[in-house]
Parts: structure tokens; sequence; C-alpha cells
């Protein structure tokens, strides 16, 4: 590889990787190495742990997706919404059906990638406020849609009792075992597996031209339009990544819980996946991650105050906006950014 | 290469914009002037597409480009800039202006996200286009600089930059004047005729009207959104028309 | 149909109340107040725990709902939503922070007030007869004096020098300070305003309905229902809202199959914002 | 001087040997009296949080009372029963991690989760572990085989309905019926159950589809619809604590005359203070803690309750049923306390007493007839009346086996 091939890269590579002192690539190295190697070696005998780590990366997988549509500058409200039509397209495909959950996974996704770009295509050309609440809207909808539709969704009865994940196999090799009764790893490898991936390609696009072009959109639409860009177009692209995410993660869910109900996804959820891209920091892919971490084991830590824990959690969360309002890793920047100054002085 | 002719536009029972016909040749320097609230932003929202005329054409080397949108415009080759100091404020310098290449880019999404081959050529000859563009524009000193943290004339600067790296063969100039000092605008102006000189038409709209009169080669006036006045700025410093018209305004305006 | 037109009448007006106390704040500070629900649910409480447990009148308790929780949106201004929006980078961020003071909120009434639903005793009892309907005496009282809330507010707002230099930093906070108008007071005092009037809605509806700790979140989303239907930021807009909703909500039940009522509100509501994207009456905002 | 010095040291000298004592007192209470963990798992915040809440409490007030008696005996040891609680914010994810939660701290017996798909959740957790749970949640599934782990912890609104509407028909000579409940799953599966049964019954039932939003104030619109249809009796099926006294009052402002129930427990003097004389007639199933049927013991737990938490709520006198049961089934079955298989083994077979009633009665496991195996507690139908802020009993039934 000549070093022409590597400038483009750090021309749109974000500003914070120059700055922070880890690399990207060994950053998510030494995600992959904790997750994978350090929590079962640690805590692998303990269901609750790896129960919390299980959900926690799933969520912040669906939270990649809010995470790129605040890219593009809009407040979305809808994740969970899509969520659940992802749970739903599993639940129905593997009990109706009998359809692979491997085959499903993706395919749950994609369902909800393509009815996030119809609803999104008219929807998208608002803004703020407006759009934040037309998704809450569409949250909404979506939990009253599946309660509506018996015939399909079997309605307030929820499917239950799902079958496990089988094995996945290719011309007769097994690429994945069945998963079996009350095993916790494989659900657990395969968060984090989910989790990779996610936040891979989340990298991969933030750092490529059209990352570039979804930061330019919440900037200034105009100028964007102007360039030549078709603003339009790539609202509708990171919307419908943002669906997949969301549908990919619901499908997750199904098959971890075995059952979907139209309350399975709520608004509680689209808010919480909000809050999670906002306490990590907007500006940086790893954030809604770090966020769902700091979060979710922050409630999981204060459970000994019992009927106070809530309180305390929502207290906290206030006190983490007003110290921190542009998220955790903002604050762990500039101080690597003094570190930085100071040592070059 | 421009042909713009009885473009209207009406806003409720307001009309901005009435019957404006005018055409554009290749390589000149063309300034539309006028009094403030005389319609000349909105027509050149209306030749970029930002808005819909209410009745009228604007054809572009022969093609009709009436209302084709924005992001089509550009693509067919006329790119605006904006009033004041519109900017991507989070980016540096460069990256704005690589971003300019966009649409020029062949690759797909999917490659673009996943570095195809062509990908990387595209984004090897944005650099390059960026670096000749920033050279041209003498910022090079500035590519890392972020736009937040711009001077005003350096911002108002990029703005023409990141025109420029979409590589129009027409570039619309709102008001590029406004707010710099003598020197920069005197750099600007000959910023225009560099501009010129690399094959790209530029149109202006502008209020300075010392830097009109010397960078113009000719002049469209409006008022109350009608074309009153059309020539060189000879013609149009004598003519009555034009300084009845800005008699009611400030009269240092005019530059007489 | 009589019946369903003035169920929409007495929805639509305590709708209406709901929806101005957002729209306030939003239109003076661009803050969505997720916790607009929550202040609601306070005010009620505060009226119950005056005219129930200390035996005051409920007209005392329903001026103190005003007071306290106008109160405690002065200190939500001062201590939390303006220390941040100096510092952000991102407007969003004070969403964020209203959905954390809404879940703070919530569960601290939880601990305080109790899981059980409180009611107070009817302010007036009897029911009119109207054209084969029937409206209770307490409800009459209750939307006219709702009615009554709304017109002082907008007289407050129109016509008095307070009110005029609110509608002045709505349209243009820098130009409202170069009027050496003290922003900082004003806005603070905004914001007291908007969740006073929510903790005046949830005091005056306890009269007729109930209160209990969890029911602001639903409060907070009809809320912005309304105000999205009207426009947001814009007074009257959200007047509008709120009828247009309690119109929707009591003739959708009274037609449809009750499941499929809010169904079809929130896709008509997103169907409309597609076409109208400002609602009825609202400016752009983005 | 010297003399108070002496004193003082001697002082000093008393003070540490007492301490001492009492340390040692602790230690040896301590060796005598181990600690059983029962958990409560179940939404405590959020709009449903007085469900969970509720739950929680009961079960640590009667814990509480235990401890106080000394600890309760189980095989030849005495434990004190420490009771762990978690929320699970009405979320399935919250469910599922709360479950392992508790699992993880060695806890075989988990009383919730509260709703139908919170209680299929953590399902997978308890059928993995062996874990016992006692969920307040109607989904068949949860009990019937294959699933095995899931004890239902009171009546189920299916079970009930048909008891209350036959009375009904045989005492008040009622022909139509309607229901009306929130547009939620859980609601929903009762009313669906709920119409069923009444059909069976050869009730003409006239409304059926008309639902509510969660957080609705005003439930004049949906209930215009409903008494339009001129029912004898309206079925407020599933419904949450926070609307009954409003939906009461509403129907009664617009002229319904008619009788009222739910089949789900409430608490008598919520209701009254929002609905006032309106609520008085309205039929509630469920509590055990009617003054007419009520023992001293109950009494008692009362007493403790409000002193521990404030106010009482009658439904504690439901939740109560579960702590009780589980540990009058592990002094039965004292290898039951590490061995969840010999506590299901027990089920058919255990015969307990009820200290809640003033009769007494058999405390037991019931459900052979609804879901094919010992999958609930029989907990007395106690159909009762509000009346003035309290409950005045229509009458006591009992659970099918």
């Amino acid at each position: 590889m000549n070093t022409q091939d590597t400038i483009p890269m750090s021309g749109f590579a974000m500003p914070q990787s120059a700055a922070s002192p880890l690399k990207p690539l060994g950053l998510g190295l030494l995600v992959a190495i904790a997750y994978f190697i350090g929590v079962p070696l640690l805590f692998g005998g303990n269901g609750y742990v790896l129960n919390v780590t299980t959900t926690m990366a799933v969520v912040s997988f669906i939270s990649f997706g809010v995470w790129l549509t605040f890219a593009i500058g809009r407040i979305n409200l809808a994740q969970a919404g899509f969520a659940l039509i992802g749970s739903y397209v599993t639940a129905i495909l593997v009990s109706r059906f009998g359809v692979s959950f491997w085959l499903c996974l993706p395919l749950s996704g994609l369902v909800a990638a393509i009815i996030g770009g119809l609803i999104g295509w008219p929807v998208l050309r608002l803004k703020g406020v407006y759009f934040a609440m037309i998704t809450l809207c569409i949250t909404e909808a979506c939990r009253l849609t599946a309660l509506s539709f018996p015939a399909v969704t079997r309605g307030a009865q929820g499917i239950v009792d799902l079958p496990l994940p089988g094995e996945l196999s290719l011309f007769g090799l097994t690429l994945i075992p069945a998963f079996e009764k009350g095993a916790r790893l494989p659900f657990f490898y395969l968060a984090g597996s989910l989790l990779m991936l996610g936040l891979w390609f989340m990298w991969l696009l933030d750092t490529s031209r059209v990352g570039a072009v979804f930061r330019s959109l919440r900037q200034n639409e105009d100028l964007a339009v102007s360039l030549g860009i078709n603003i339009a177009k790539y609202r509708v692209v990171a919307f419908m990544v943002s669906c997949f995410y969301a549908g990919v993660g619901g499908a997750f869910f199904a098959a971890l819980q075995q059952n979907v109900y139209p309350t399975s996804f709520q608004v509680i959820d689209s808010v919480y996946f909000m809050v999670y891209c906002f306490v990590g920091g907007l500006e940086f892919v790893i954030g809604p991650l770090v966020g769902a971490l700091v979060m979710m084991v922050s409630f999981e830590l204060l459970h000994e105050l019992q009927r106070y824990q809530t309180v305390i959690f929502s207290g906290l969360m206030i006190l983490c906006i007003l110290l921190m309002p542009n998220g955790i890793l903002s604050v762990l920047k500039a101080r690597a950014a003094r570190a930085k100054e100071a040592s070059d002085a | 290469m421009l042909e713009v002719s009885g473009l209207t536009k009406v806003f409720g029972g307001l009309t901005a914009v009435k019957d404006l016909t005018f055409t554009l040749q290749r390589g000149e320097i063309l300034s539309i002037i006028g009094p403030n609230g005389a319609g000349k932003s909105t027509c050149f929202k209306l030749i970029s597409s930002f808005m819909v005329p209410t009745s009228g054409t604007v054809r572009f080397n022969g093609q009709d480009i009436t209302g084709i949108g924005p992001h089509a415009v550009a693509r067919k080759g006329i790119v605006r800039t904006f009033q004041e100091n519109t900017a991507f404020q989070d980016m540096t310098v460069r990256e704005a202006v690589l971003l300019g290449y966009q649409k020029d880019c062949k690759a797909s999404l999917a490659g673009m996200i996943l570095r195809s081959p062509q990908a990387r050529r595209d984004d090897r000859e944005a650099g390059a286009h960026a670096d000749r563009v920033l050279d041209l524009l003498g910022m090079s000193s500035h590519a890392g600089t972020l736009a937040a943290g711009l001077p005003h004339g350096l911002l108002r600067n990029l703005g023409i930059a990141v025109a420029l790296a979409a590589r129009p063969q027409l570039i619309l100039l709102d008001e590029p004047f406004a707010g710099l000092n003598s020197d920069e605008t005197k750099r600007g102006v000959e910023l225009i005729r560099k501009i010129r000189d690399e094959g790209i038409t530029p149109i202006l709209v502008e209020h300075d009207m010392a830097a009109v009169m010397s960078v113009s080669e000719r002049i469209v006036v409006v008022n109350f959104g009608s074309k009153i006045a059309e020539g060189t700025p000879a013609e149009i410093q004598r003519n009555d028309k034009v300084i009845e018209a800005y008699l009611g305004s400030e009269d240092e305006e005019i530059g007489l | 149909m009589t019946q369903v037109l003035l169920n929409a009448l007495v929805v639509g007006t305590t709708y209406a109340l709901i929806a101005l106390g957002i729209t306030i704040i939003f239109s003076i500070m661009k803050v969505v107040n997720f916790a607009h629900g929550q202040l609601y649910m306070i005010g009620g409480f505060v009226v119950y725990y005056f005219n129930v447990v200390f035996g005051l009148p409920f007209w005392f308790g329903l001026l103190m709902s005003f007071v306290i929780v106008g109160a405690l949106g002065i200190a939500m201004e001062l201590f939390l939503f303006r220390p941040v929006m100096l510092r952000v980078k991102r407007e969003e961020v004070t969403m964020l922070l209203a959905m954390g003071t809404a879940v703070f909120l919530e569960s601290l009434a939880l601990i305080v007030f109790g899981e059980k639903q409180r009611g107070v005793p009817p302010i007036a009892t009897g029911i009119v007869e109207l054209f084969g309907a029937r409206l209770p005496t307490g409800r009459v009282v209750v939307i006219v004096v709702a009615a009554l809330l709304i017109v002082a507010l907008m007289l407050f707002i129109g016509y008095t020098k307070t009110g005029r230099a609110l509608r002045a930093m709505a349209q243009d906070r820098d130009a409202t300070a170069l009027q050496g108008v003290n922003l900082k007071w004003l806005s603070a005092m905004g914001f007291g305003l908007g969740t006073g009037l929510a903790g005046l809605a949830g005091g005056l509806l306890v009269a007729i309905f109930a209160v209990h700790t969890g029911a602001g979140t639903a409060v907070s989303i009809k809320a912005f229902l309304m105000i999205m239907i009207g426009g947001a930021g814009v007074l009257s807009g959200a007047i509008l809202g709120g009828f247009v909703l309690g119109v929707l909500e009591s003739v959708g039940y009274a037609l449809l199959p009750g499941s499929m009522t809010f169904l079809i509100i929130f896709l008509i509501v997103i169907g409309f914002l597609i076409v109208r994207p400002h609602g009825i009456m609202g400016k752009p905002w983005g | 001087m010297k003399s108070s010095g002496i004193k003082v040291t001697l002082l000093v000298r008393a003070l540490a040997l007492a301490t001492t004592a009492g340390t040692f007192a602790l230690i040896s209470l301590a060796q005598a009296n181990e600690t059983l963990k029962i958990g409560a798992l179940g939404v405590m915040s959020g709009p449903f949080a007085g469900w969970g809440g509720v739950m929680c409490q009961t079960s640590k007030t009667r814990a509480a009372m235990w401890n106080d008696d000394g600890g309760v005996a189980i095989g030849d040891k005495t434990y004190n029963i420490e009771v762990v609680c978690v929320d699970d914010k009405g979320d399935p994810k919250g469910a599922q991690t709360g479950a392992e939660k508790l699992v993880s701290e060695g806890i075989k017996y988990i009383q919730g989760p509260n709703t139908d798909s919170t209680a299929e959740s953590a399902k997978a957790v308890m059928e993995a572990n062996g874990t016992i749970n006692m969920p307040y949640a109607f989904s068949k599934s949860l009990y019937k085989a294959p699933a095995s782990q899931s004890i239902l912890g009171m009546v189920a609104s299916y079970q009930v309905g048909p008891v209350i509407y036959k009375w009904l028909m045989d005492n008040k000579g009622i022909k139509k019926i309607a229901f009306v409940c929130e547009n939620n799953a859980d609601p929903l599966n009762q009313r669906n159950e709920g119409t069923a049964a009444a059909k069976t019954l050869g009730l003409e039932v006239v409304s059926d589809q008309e639902t509510y939003e969660s957080g609705t104030t005003d439930f004049f619109p949906v209930l215009t619809k409903v008494i339009g249809t001129s029912p004898d009796h309206i079925v407020l099926s599933g419904v949450n604590p926070s609307d009954v006294g409003p939906l009461i009052k509403a129907a009664r402002e617009l002229g319904f005359t008619g009788t009222m129930s739910t089949e789900t427990g409430q608490d008598p003097r919520a209701i009254f203070e929002v609905a006032g004389e309106a609520a008085n007639g309205f039929i509630v199933a469920g509590g055990a803690s009617t003054e007419a049927i009520r023992s001293d013991f109950m009494v008692k737990f009362i007493e403790r309750y409000t002193k521990d938490w404030g106010e009482w709520n009658d439904v504690a006198g439901l939740y109560v049923y579960g702590p009780e049961i589980i540990v009058q089934t592990l002094q039965s079955t004292p290898k039951a306390l590490d061995d969840t298989e010999a506590f299901k083994a027990a089920l058919d077979s255990f015969v307990g007493k009820n200290p809640f009633l003033k009769e007494g009665g058999e405390l037991k496991y019931v459900g052979r007839q609804d879901y094919g195996q010992s999958r609930q507690v029989s907990v007395p139908i106690v159909v009762q009346a509000v009346k003035d802020g309290a409950y005045e009993p229509l009458f006591v039934g009992k659970l099918p086996d």
C-alpha cells in the first residue's frame, strides 16, 4: 500500500481520532478483547453480569442508529418503534413459517429499513422538535398497530414461546451450533458480534465520504444542497441504516426473550436510546456504547438503594448533563487535549 | 450560456421578481445590483432552483433548468454561495472543500463506505482538487482550521472555495464583499478575476458599488423586482433611471 | 351526538389549558418541556394535599398549585436549563434534560405521594341536562374556570408590559435584550409561568378527574400532539390544537372501535405534519 | 480527684464489657438464624409502579413480622427472611436482567413479575435455572406444560369473571353486559377472556370493543358509547388502579344506573376518594383483608404495613399470600430450600393453613383444571362491594382444583 492511499482516509477521519490517545483500531480491539475474553473470564458463570452485558451490547447497537440520525441533525424517537417491527418480523416468521432465526435477523433489519425508508422520505423534511414529535408518534403508532391487528400479530396476547435460534450451517458445515436452553454464552457472543459489526460499520460510515456528507447535513442543509448533494437521498439513507440497526436489535431481543408483545419496545425505550447517545457524546461513534455502559451499569449498581433507585438514578443523570452537557467523551477528549498541550509545552 | 427570460416570483400578493430577462455569455463578469429588497437575492434563488418561479424560464447551455431542484442545478454546473458567513461550522477548511467535490464522485454509496478502488480514486482526485482550490484562494495554510475559528474575511473565502470545489461552470456569488474592509475587497476583486481566468463564469449580487464597478464587465440593475437598466459600468453610472432608483437610498452606495 | 359534542367541548377546553403552558415555554426558550405532564401531576397533588389533607378550601389549593409549581419551574430554569444552555454544543440537550427531570420528578413523587390515585371532594354537585346530554355541574364549573384562565392569560400576554416583553423575547431574544429588558429575569419568569400553568391545569382538573404519580407521561404526549397540530410556540395554535385533539378523541371514540381511535389520530397527525410541517398556525423552526 | 478517676475507669471497663457481650450476643444470634432470601421482581417505577411497589412492600412487611418473631423454622434450622426487591421498570429487558440478578444471588423463590410481557421474558431465566416464580400475570403459557417453574399467585380474571357474572345473574337479574378496558396487552386479554365467559353463561354482550388509552383523564368519550348500548352491567377488565375511580364516577355522571365490577384487586378507599358515593356497590374480586372476613393476624399485618409504609393498600392483602405459601411449603418440605424440584414435587400434595381469613381454611396449590398442573395459589375468591370507602363481602368462593 502506498502512502497516497491513506491520505483520503485521514482527510475525513473524525477530528477526535487524531487527538485521542488511542487510535480507532486499537480502541476497537480493546473493546473486543474486554468483551469477548475479559467478561467471560471474569464473570463466565454469572448469568446476571452476562445478561447485563448482553442487553447493554444490543441496546447500544440499536442506539448507534439513533446516533446516526443525530449526525444528520435529526432527533429520532422512532427507534423503539422500528425495533418493535424487527421483533415482530422475526417472531412471526419463526413461529408461523418456521424460518431460521439466522435468516430472520438480517431480514428483520431489512424490513425495518424498508418501512423506515417509506415513512422517512416524507417525514425527514421536518426538522427540530417537529421531527422529534413525529417520530414519537411513529413509536406509539407501531405499538397500537401491533395491538390492533391480532390476525397478524396476535394482538395483546403477544407471540410467546419462540424457539431458541437453531443451527446455522452452510453446505453441511455447522457455522453456529443450535442454542441450548439456559445457555447464556451463545447470546452473549452473538450480542458482542453484533456490537462489533455495528460499531465497525458505523466507524467506516462515519469516516467515509458519506459520513462527511451526513455531518454536512446537520450543519447546513442549504449549503450542502447547493453543492449538488442530493440531501433527500442521503437523509433517507441515514434513516434507513438507523432503522436497520433497530430491526436487527429488535429481532435479537425477540430471540433472547423468546416472546414479543406490543409493549416490548415503547416510547421510554426510544428516550433511553437517545439518552445513551447524549451521555456518551454525540461527536463520537463510540458514544452510544459508552453511554449505555455507564447508564446501565450505574442503574444496576444503584440497586441497593431499593425504592430510591430510580430517583437517584435520574438525579445522577441530570447531574451528568449539568456537569458534562456535551457527553462523557467530550470531557475525556478535552482532558487528553490539555494533557497533550502540557506535554508539548 | 445562461438565459433568463420572463422570470417572475409572487409571494402571496407581493411580486418579488417581475418579468426579469437577461442573458450571460461564457467568461464575462456580470453583476446584478439594486437597492435593498429589490429582488436580487430572490433572483439568485430562482436561478439556483432554491425557489420555483411563478412563471418564466431559466435555460443553461440550452437546457431548461427551471425549478429542477437545487442539487440538480448544481450538477448541471451552477453553484451558488450564500450571504453572510454560511459554512459547515464544525468542519475544517479542507474537509469542507473536499465535500464540495461530492457531486463528481463516481463511486457508489456502498463503495464510498467500504472504500472501493473507485472511492479511493475519487478521494485522491478530490484531494488534489481541494489543494488546487485552496492554493488558488491562498488558504493552504488554513487547511486544518475549523470553520468556526476562521476570521470573517477568510470565512467568506471558504464559502467561495467550497463552491469552487464543486467545479461549477457558473458561480453565483451572493454579496461576496459585504462586511469586508477595503484591502480585503481589493483582494476579492482580484480573486473574482482569477476565478474567471480559470474558466468559471461568475455572477455577482452586490451592494458595494465601487467593487462592482471595478470588477464587472456588464451590470443588470433591478428595482422592485424589474430590470430597469443593463449595460457596462460606465453606461450604468450615467443612467438616469438608476440614479433615480438610488436617490431614495444612500447616495454613496452608487459610488459616484 | 349532543353528548359527543359536549364531551369534545369539555375535553378540548381542558386540553387547551394543558397545552398552553408547554407552548409558552417552547416559544420563549425553544425547550420542549418533557416534564410538563409531571408538573401537571404535581399540581394535582398540591391541590389534593391542601384540600383533603390540610382541609383548606379547594380554590386556595388551586392558587397554591400555580404558585408552587411555578416556583418549581423558576428553579428548574435557574439551576438546570440556564447553566446547561450556556455550555451546550447542541440545543437538543435541553430536551434530554427535560426528560431526565420528568423521570426524576415522577420517581420522587412516587416516594413522597405514594402509589394510590387521589381525588378531591366534588366542587359542585348535580347534573345539567342539555338537549338530552348530561353535563355534571362540576364539569361546567371547571370548563368555565379553564376558559376564564385561558382568556386571562391571553390578556396578560397581549396587553401587559411583561406579556409584551415575553412575546418580544419569543420572536427575537437579542433584540429584546437591546431594549433594556432584563432577559434573565424574563426567561425565568416565562418558564415559571409555563410550569405554573401546568400546575394550575393539574390542580383544576383533579376536581373532576383524579391524579396519580404515573399520570405525567401520557399527559405530556398528548400535550405534544396538541402543540404539533396547532403549531409549536404559538399560543392561539395551542388552544386550537387542544380543541382539535378533543374533537378527534371524542368523535373517534364515538365512531370507531376504541383500539383504533388513537392509532388513527397518530396517523392523522403524522400525515398532517407531512403536508403542513408547522402545524395549523406555527412558524418554521429548526 | 483520684477516686473520680477510678470511677471513670470502671465505667469505661463496664461499657467495654457490655459492648463485647452485646457483640457476642449479636454474633450468636446471627449464628442461630441463617438468612433465607426471597425475591420480588416487578414494576416499581413509571405509570404502573403501583403493582410491583406494593408487592415489594408487602413481602418486606411479612418478612419483618417473621423476623420479629424470631425467624422461621424450616427443617432443623431457623431462618430470617430477607426480601430482595428488583424493579423491572415494566420492561421485558429489565425483567430478564432482574431475574438473572436474583438468581445470581442464589435466590430460588421469586414473587412477580406483574405483567404478561415481563413474566414471559423472565420465564426463560426461571426455566433455565430451575427457579420458582410467582407471577401476577394471566398468560396461560406461563403455567401450562412444558413450562413448570411459574405459579400463578392470584385468581385469574377468567376464573373469577364467570363467578361474578353468575352471581349477578342470579341475584341482580342482569342480562346485558358490556366490557371496557385500557388499550394494552394485559387488560385486552382479560377482556377477551371475560367476554367469552359471559357468552358461555348466556349473557348478551352489548359492547366489547371499546377501549381507552393509558393515561386517559376524561372517560366521558369512551363511556358515552358503552352506556349508549344500555347494558345492565359494565366490567372494567384488568383496570389500572389509577383509572377505577374516574371510570366509575364518569359512568354514574353519564346516568348509568346498573352494576359495575372488576376482576383485579383494588383499594376501596382510593376508589371512594375519587368517585365518592358513586363508588358504592362497585364489585371487586381479590384481597383478603375485608373487615368482615379477616383474621386477627391479618389485622396485625395491616397494622404493621401501615406503620412501615404510611398507608394501607388493600391490594397488599392479595400479595401477602405469596411469601406466606412459599415459606409454608418450604417448612413442609425443607429439602426444597436448595432443590426446587422437591418444591415442585410437593405442589400436588401440599396443604397449609390460611392465616389471613377469620374462618381459617386451607392454603394449597390448585390449577389442574385450568393449566393441567398445580401451578396456582389457592387464594380465596373474595367478591366484595365498595361501601363508603371499605369493602363489604358479597360472597367467598373457592378456586377449582
